[in-house]
């Protein structure tokens, strides 16, 4: 059975490499025909984003929310109900924790931090909470419902954040600043890298253990997997399928906690820009992998670090980074299709086995 | 010497970790009715495609009427006058009969529009002709499987097919279908000069209707008999490399306590129509309760209902002594009920999963697999399932492998191994050998016998009367969610239950 | 402990080349909005050409998560650094802290008692002021084309904040003090990014008798210069002179001196006249904000008579005899 | 009240929806083919750039529309390659063909026109509007369906056509039985593939269609990012509208009534931000009351 996995991980990381190759590849033809240098521009890439502690730190701080959104993309899809509602729950996750940390600012670090990541899982995992319900009792797509309920938590927290709870000093698009005391704790100089890193893992090997280890973990994927099945087998699905929501909304909720908490202090009206959209992705390329979401997500927190080093490094102009981005995203995005193909021709190649 | 109407020549076909075909060489006659049988997953129905153009044989030759084919698609094979009847139906649900038969190529007015009056007229006509009666007009999603199966049959006669390819037709019809079925096929043959390729299961059917059998391996062939030269006996054993015995069965009698009980049970069906009314039965530990009835009269939906996968509108169910009649499929399962239901891809089975994790369905949560009911113990749960898929003799190269590749037969005995290996009083079983061939059905035969015998209560639902014959104590008649009768095992023929299962009631006292 | 290290490795190398000033511009959008940011670049292009100083621009897309990364590559690479949007606040003194030696230059927000920051910002509600002041005085002018007697404006503005809150309340300040009985219609589009919800607001104005409409929109607001043209009706652009984009619709622009006042600040620099820390608020007063029609090769809508009352205005604002109004 | 509600309301949910419509036709091809195209928005962003490039150099509007045909074309073959031939998964191509469009875009229009963020220019040609002289006397009609840009009336028809394409012609039936059920189709000797590549290429120019129409019809100009969620909201129509090119169209008025009305009330004296939410808050309890009444259906 070993023998099995570890083949099937093998093909999967060899046409995985395949097709960021072959990205690389076509971005490296791309530059050549702006009169660029690919190898000093992969150079460049990749010095931007490991070059010196700084830049290590700041790529890896990048990875918290991609990790996290990646992690609740994956919990909803392997049960069979698509949470595309994480931008939403993010921002409303976000400014509960502001909420907290700008209005309990006597309260000990200890208690308030605890307080504000539990009432941004709670809000966050509320708001997936109603989609899910929609789908499982009435059959309502949560595609769409998700999607829109998207653009009402943001323009929501927008008026939170310029009416009733705009920062008191003026021009900001904010909300007031967390108490000092609850700052989460830089971990190198300039960086925005700091401790929610550390929850972020714990947060993610749970997750695996969960997903990988646990029943509850069985059980979603068997929902997941066949939601008729897993009801006659004796797994609650409907149950099942919108626990998965909670969980999920409540990751892209602490997901906007941290952002508050570690990286800007206070709710910003525009404090993600499409993080659980890049954790989507991240999810799906890996096929809701744990582990491949934690290396997919440096990959590209790497991408995003690095590209933006590369402009002033080598005045590839960014708009031409940006295409080179996304023909690698859709490359490793074909890399299914890139396996079947090598598959294929090596069965028309290869002798009859037995 | 008869026309080679189609002809195969050491034709190999590679599956990722499977030879399904191994060196095929035969041929098919003109105007024969050509049997092939062969365990599940012998390679039956991959041999069959690749016939019709849908699998690319990965050596070998293939010759329709003469000429040697390369590299052709169905779209080929039809215009030569191949047509198939496909194992899982090549019907799209929403589409009425008519856009079914005519789809691939409409009748058409203007060049552009697709003609549905025409289409209806000759579906009406092909009705007549071959006497295959439909309602154009219906949407495949409302009719039974048995008007799908003539659907199926039609839609190659109106593609001028006078080659038929039938992949196990009968598998999911009633004794009257097949039959009817049959005196098609044979008019066909007799009177329209078509040639037929029949796959089934069944050993009876094949005497009955073919001229010649091809018994397959695994992957091979084992051998072309013309039909006068065997018995059902001797076909078994070709396939199965053994002697199987369906022989008489040894039941004890053993009188138990009243573990199921249903009371007036109503229930509808899945678009709303009363199915099941007033149903009353009881079975005891130790008895085993078969249900006959032409599908589509409340079967399906008695063990739903009592399952707890169906709604149950009035009336009561209790199971060991505890009424269950409104609890979930899992408190049902608590109380001790385990369930094979009707249709193993739909409910039975989680094809994208490992046989392990289908396998381990269940009992998840138990002590045995999982520390604190959370922790899953993988290596006790991975030599559990080696030990089922042994001791149940499921064909498979590894119990990682996904379920959705492995051949229908071995599907169902995952599902088998893993309700029969419940401690349960109860068990509900619905179709049990549904496509499976005939070692299979002995072996799980086998295993009802012995659960029976262990003191189990059984509800059995199947289509296969020889079935219900051989395994009931007890037998009841459902006809429009009604009982008709009930008999003890012997009381009555094979050739007398029909009338009753036609919705003639038998005077109760 | 770390602090008095200087901040990294890269500019050593710089220094070592006598006078060429490092300057970079951090913007928190995108270049190519054809106002804000577009007029902060002219500043640096004018700096470069004119003063000879190497220049680099980096964006952050409105992308929260590239404010403090734009920012510190700044620093590393440049002695002056300026940074253009009111959304730096916090990232610019954490990191203007760690680079002690560099300069600074905040437009568009107000930072007290930091020695290498600099902060200028614009009072556009006095710039809006003279906007609203000229559409009221427009609107009812039916001799121009397009213009009806209804006393009717508008304002199509991107999304519903305090900046552009701070132009909304100047705009409608001006038309009041020109007619009291000007009625201020303004519609927030949500967006910065939707020309097509720009142009369905500003038409949604049109069709309720406005004949002018202000936009602080950005990319939004090229939906309201469509929007004017297709129903012959007017528009104000803003914060760069925007007139050239359709000199037949749009009658005037709302500008912010950014470019000039990047570009003289750089200009200090070099001379070692620059006061580091201060905070200037650029005003009328100081012409930071005005009103501008363009260039001469095009037709005016307005007329001189109007353009002088609205020079009149100014004095008036300059003077102190009006005060403009600011958002809360 | 009456500023709100009056004719014109009706004259802006016809504009508004209009992209929604065109794209939703394409998407709904796909979806009827079995799959879900969540690319639209960067289809669309694709076609409204190549709309603009052809207008400009051609001094038409004709070639720009038939540019941004071509490079819709392009755009739903490179899709299809990803989605049909290698199989990979439509949700992730769909958001990298986003991505792909949204860098694309940007790239072009910096090295063909120099410029950043937005181009506009006098030498774009707009597509035409269209005055039908025999609905001018009547007022009401004059005002809610006169003087649209040519797409407008192009998309009302087009949603006809592809209905009888739908159910009408034999590639309806093909692309439909492809999407359902698509071994039944292979087995009839017609490739399920290629009708997916049919469709895929359609929405691909149905795509192209709504960015031209945004970017030469409705707007004159190319902005990055122009589509602005018009694809998701497309795709919300689809689902809606259970991917039947009539009600899917209905679905897109509505969206479009709701969209205008938002902007409508911000007159009212509510925040902004709240009239913003009508058009999202409203489908969902559109949405809610349907599966409602089907479920109330069910049971009687
Ligand atoms: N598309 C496929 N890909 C991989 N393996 C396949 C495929 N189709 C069939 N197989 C394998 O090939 C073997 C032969 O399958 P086939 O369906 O021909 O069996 P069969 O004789 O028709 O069995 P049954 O009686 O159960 O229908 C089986 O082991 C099956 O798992
Ligand atoms: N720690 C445990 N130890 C033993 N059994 C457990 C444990 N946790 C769960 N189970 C068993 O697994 C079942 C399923 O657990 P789960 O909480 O997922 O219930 P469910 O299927 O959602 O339904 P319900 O919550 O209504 O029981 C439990 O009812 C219990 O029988
Ligand atoms: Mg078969
Ligand atoms: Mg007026």
């Amino acid at each position: 059975m070993f023998k099995i996995k570890i083949k099937e991980n093998m093909e999967y990381l060899t046409s995985l490499f395949l097709s960021i190759f072959a990205a690389l590849l076509i971005g490296a033809i791309i530059m050549v025909f702006n009169g660029q240098n690919p190898i000093v521009g992969y150079g460049a890439l990749v010095a931007g984003a490991f070059g010196s502690k700084y830049k290590i730190a700041t790529t890896f701080a990048k990875t918290v929310p991609l990790i996290l959104t990646g992690l609740a993309t994956a919990i909803s899809f392997m049960s069979g109900i698509f949470n595309i509602g994480g931008e939403g729950q993010l921002y409303l996750g976000a400014f509960a924790a502001a909420y907290v940390g700008f209005t309990f600012g006597s309260l000990p670090v200890f208690v308030a931090i605890i307080l504000a990541i539990m009432a941004s899982a709670l809000v966050g995992g509320l708001y997936a909470y109603f989609p899910g319900v929609l789908k499982v009792k009435y059959n309502i797509d949560e595609v769409i419902t998700t999607i829109m309920l998207n653009s009402v938590a943001i323009l929501f927290t927008n008026y939170l954040v310029n009416y009733p709870f705009a920062a008191s000093q003026g021009k900001m698009g904010g909300t007031d600043m967390i108490s000092e005391a609850f700052k989460f704790t830089k971990l190198v100089r300039l960086s925005k890298l700091n401790t929610s890193i550390f929850y972020t893992a714990l947060i993610a090997i749970f997750m695996y253990y969960l997903i990988k280890k646990t029943s509850f973990g069985y059980n979603f994927k068997m929902v997941g997997e066949n939601s008729i099945f897993a009801k006659y087998a004796g797994v609650n699905n409907k149950k099942y399928m919108i626990r998965a929501m909670i969980i999920s909304g409540a990751l892209c909720g602490i997901a906007g906690a941290f952002e508050v908490y570690g990286v800007h202090y206070r709710f910003l009206q525009n404090i993600s820009k499409g993080y659980a959209f890049d954790g989507m992705l991240i999810a799906l390329i890996v096929r809701n992998n744990p582990v491949g979401i934690v290396l997919m997500s440096i990959f590209f927190a790497m991408l995003k670090t690095g590209s933006n080093s590369m402009e002033i490094a080598t005045g590839i102009p960014s708009e031409l980074i940006l295409v080179i981005q996304s023909i690698i995203i859709l490359f490793i995005a074909g890399e299914n299709g890139f396996k079947n193909i090598i598959k294929k021709r090596k069965l028309n190649k290869g002798k009859l086995v037995k | 010497m008869a026309e080679r109407i189609i002809e195969l020549k050491n034709v190999s076909k590679q599956f990722p970790g499977v030879l399904a075909n191994d060196d095929i060489s035969l041929h098919i006659n003109k105007g024969e009715i050509y049997a092939i049988v062969g365990e599940n997953g012998a390679g039956k129905s991959t041999l069959m495609k690749t016939m019709y153009g849908l699998h690319a044989p990965t050596s070998g030759e293939v010759y329709i009427k003469g000429e040697k084919m390369e590299h052709f698609s169905p779209g080929e094979a039809i215009k030569r006058g191949v047509g198939m009847v496909h194992q899982h139906f090549m019907l799209v649900p929403s589409f009425t009969i008519a856009e079914n038969i005519v789809l691939g190529c409409e009748p058409k007015n203007n060049t552009l529009f697709v003609d549905n009056k025409k289409s209806v007229e000759i579906v009406k006509d092909l009705s007549k002709t071959y006497g295959l009666e439909v309602n154009p007009n219906m949407k495949i999603e409302d009719v039974s499987v048995g008007i799908q199966q003539r659907v199926e049959i039609l839609k190659t006669l109106y593609k001028g097919a006078d080659i038929l390819i039938l992949d196990e037709p009968t598998a999911v019809l009633t004794p009257q279908e097949t039959e009817e079925l049959f005196k098609v096929i044979k008019k066909l043959v007799n009177e329209l000069d078509k040639t037929v390729i029949i796959i089934t299961h069944k050993l009876n059917e094949v005497l009955a209707i073919s001229d010649r059998v091809g018994v397959m391996r695994q992957g091979k062939l084992e051998g072309v008999v013309n039909t006068t030269d065997v018995n059902e006996r001797i076909l078994a054993e070709m396939m199965v490399g053994r002697e199987v015995l369906l022989g008489d069965i040894k039941r004890p009698e053993t009188d138990g306590e009243r573990l199921i009980e249903v009371k007036d049970l109503v229930s509808k069906d899945n678009r709303g129509f009363d199915s099941l009314n007033k149903i009353s039965i009881n079975v005891a530990a130790g008895e085993i309760l078969g249900i006959a009835g032409i599908e589509g009269n409340g079967q399906s939906e008695l063990i739903e209902a009592i399952a707890g996968m169906r709604k149950i509108e009035s009336g009561k169910v209790i199971i060991n002594n505890r009424e269950s009649t409104t609890l979930n499929p899992k408190e049902i399962r608590d109380l001790g009920v385990a369930h094979i239901p009707e249709d193993r891809l739909v409910t039975g089975l989680s094809k994208e999963s490992s046989i392990t994790d289908n396998i381990l369905m269940g009992k998840q949560h138990s002590n045995e697999f999982s520390k604190n009911g959370i922790h899953l113990k993988r290596e006790k749960i991975t030599d559990y399932a080696k030990n089922l898929i042994r001791k149940f003799d499921v064909r498979t190269a590894s119990e990682e492998v996904k379920v959705g590749s492995l051949s229908g037969g071995n599907m169902q005995k995952v599902v088998i191994a893993r309700e029969f290996s419940f401690d349960t009083k109860v068990l509900l079983i619905s179709q049990p050998t549904r496509g499976v061939d005939i070692g299979a059905i002995e072996f799980i035969h086998d295993q009802i016998i012995k659960k029976r015998n262990e003191g189990c209560a059984i509800l059995l639902v199947s289509a296969e009367l020889d079935e219900i014959f051989r395994l009931s104590d007890r037998i009841i008649t459902l006809y429009e969610g009604e009982i008709t009768g009930e008999f003890k095992n012997g009381e009555i023929s094979k050739n007398e239950i029909g009338y009753y299962m036609t919705g003639n009631r038998k005077e109760l006292e | 402990g770390c602090g008095s290290k200087p901040a990294e490795e890269a500019p050593a190398k710089e220094e070592t080349k006598a006078e060429a000033l490092n300057v970079s511009l951090v913007v928190a959008g995108g270049l190519g909005d054809r106002s804000f940011y577009d007029s902060s670049n002219e500043g640096i292009t004018m700096a470069k050409e004119k003063l000879g100083v190497n220049g680099t621009v980096l964006e952050c897309k409105n992308d929260p998560a590239l404010y403090s990364d734009q920012l510190v590559q700044a620093s590393q690479i440049s002695d002056v650094v300026v940074v253009v949007g009111f959304e730096f606040y916090d990232v610019i003194q954490e990191v203007a802290k760690e680079f002690p030696e560099k300069n600074y230059i905040y437009i568009d927000n107000t930072i007290e008692g930091v020695s290498n920051i600099t902060c200028i910002d614009y009072m556009e509600n006095e710039g809006s002021f003279l906007a609203g002041a000229l559409a009221a005085m427009m609107t009812t002018d039916t001799s121009v084309a397009g213009m009806n007697e209804a006393a009717k404006i508008g304002m199509v503005g991107g999304m519903d904040i305090p900046v552009i809150r701070n132009f909304q309340v100047g705009y409608e300040a001006g038309a009041k003090h020109v007619n009291p009985d000007v009625v201020v219609e303004t519609i927030f589009a949500g967006d910065f990014e939707d020309p097509a919800k720009g142009k369905e607001s500003a038409l949604a104005l049109y069709a309720k008798d406005v004949d002018i409409v202000f936009q602080v929109a950005g990319k939004t607001g090229e939906g309201v210069f469509e929007a004017a043209k297709d129903s012959n009706q007017y528009a104000i652009g803003v914060d760069s002179d925007q007139r050239y984009i359709n000199p037949d619709n749009i009658m005037a622009s709302m500008t912010k001196g950014v470019g000039l006042s990047i570009y003289e600040s750089i200009e200090r620099i070099k001379k070692g006249e620059f006061k580091a820390g201060t905070v200037y608020k650029y005003g009328i007063n100081e012409n930071g904000v005005d009103v501008s029609f363009g260039t001469e090769d095009m037709k005016q809508i307005v007329s001189e008579d109007v353009m002088k009352k609205v020079e009149e205005l100014k004095e008036k604002i300059k003077s102190g005899e009006i005060t403009v109004p600011e958002a809360k | 009240m009456q500023d709100v509600f009056n004719l014109t309301l009706l004259q802006n949910t016809i504009r508004t929806a209009t992209p929604l419509i065109l794209a939703a036709l394409g998407g709904l091809l796909t979806m009827h083919a079995g799959i879900l195209n969540i690319g639209m928005e960067g289809m669309i962003l694709i076609g409204a750039f190549f709309g603009v490039l052809g207008s400009y150099f051609f001094n038409s509007a004709l070639m720009g529309v038939l540019l941004a045909i071509f490079s819709g074309l392009l755009i739903g073959l490179l899709f299809g390659v990803f989605t049909i031939e290698l199989e990979s998964d439509e949700f992730i191509i769909g958001i990298a063909i986003n991505i792909f469009a949204g860098g694309l875009t940007v790239f072009l229009l910096r090295s063909i026109f120099g410029v950043k963020g937005a181009f506009s220019s006098p030498d774009i040609v707009p597509l035409p509007d269209v005055n039908f002289p025999f609905i001018d006397k009547i007022g009401f009609l004059d005002t809610i369906f006169n003087n649209h840009s040519l797409f407008v009336y192009i998309s009302w028809i087009l949603v006809i056509l592809v209905y009888i394409f739908l159910y009408k012609t034999p590639y309806g039936y093909w692309i439909r039985a492809a999407g359902e059920h698509p071994e039944s189709l292979e087995t009839v000797g017609i490739s399920p593939k290629k009708m997916k590549y049919i469709s895929s290429l359609l929405c691909g120019v149905f795509c192209g269609l709504a960015g031209a129409h945004l970017s030469l019809g409705y707007l004159t100009l190319f902005t990055e990012n122009m589509s602005a969620g018009k694809g998701f909201i497309s795709l919300a129509a689809i689902i809606f509208g259970a991917s039947n090119p009539i009600k899917t169209f209905g679905a897109a008025l509505l969206f479009g009534f709701f969209d205008a009305l938002g902007i409508r009330l911000q007159g009212v004296g509510i925040p902004s931000q709240f009239t913003q939410m009508i058009p999202y808050l409203a489908t969902i309890f559109a949405l809610f009351i349907v599966a409602k009444r089907k479920l109330g259906k069910k049971v009687a």
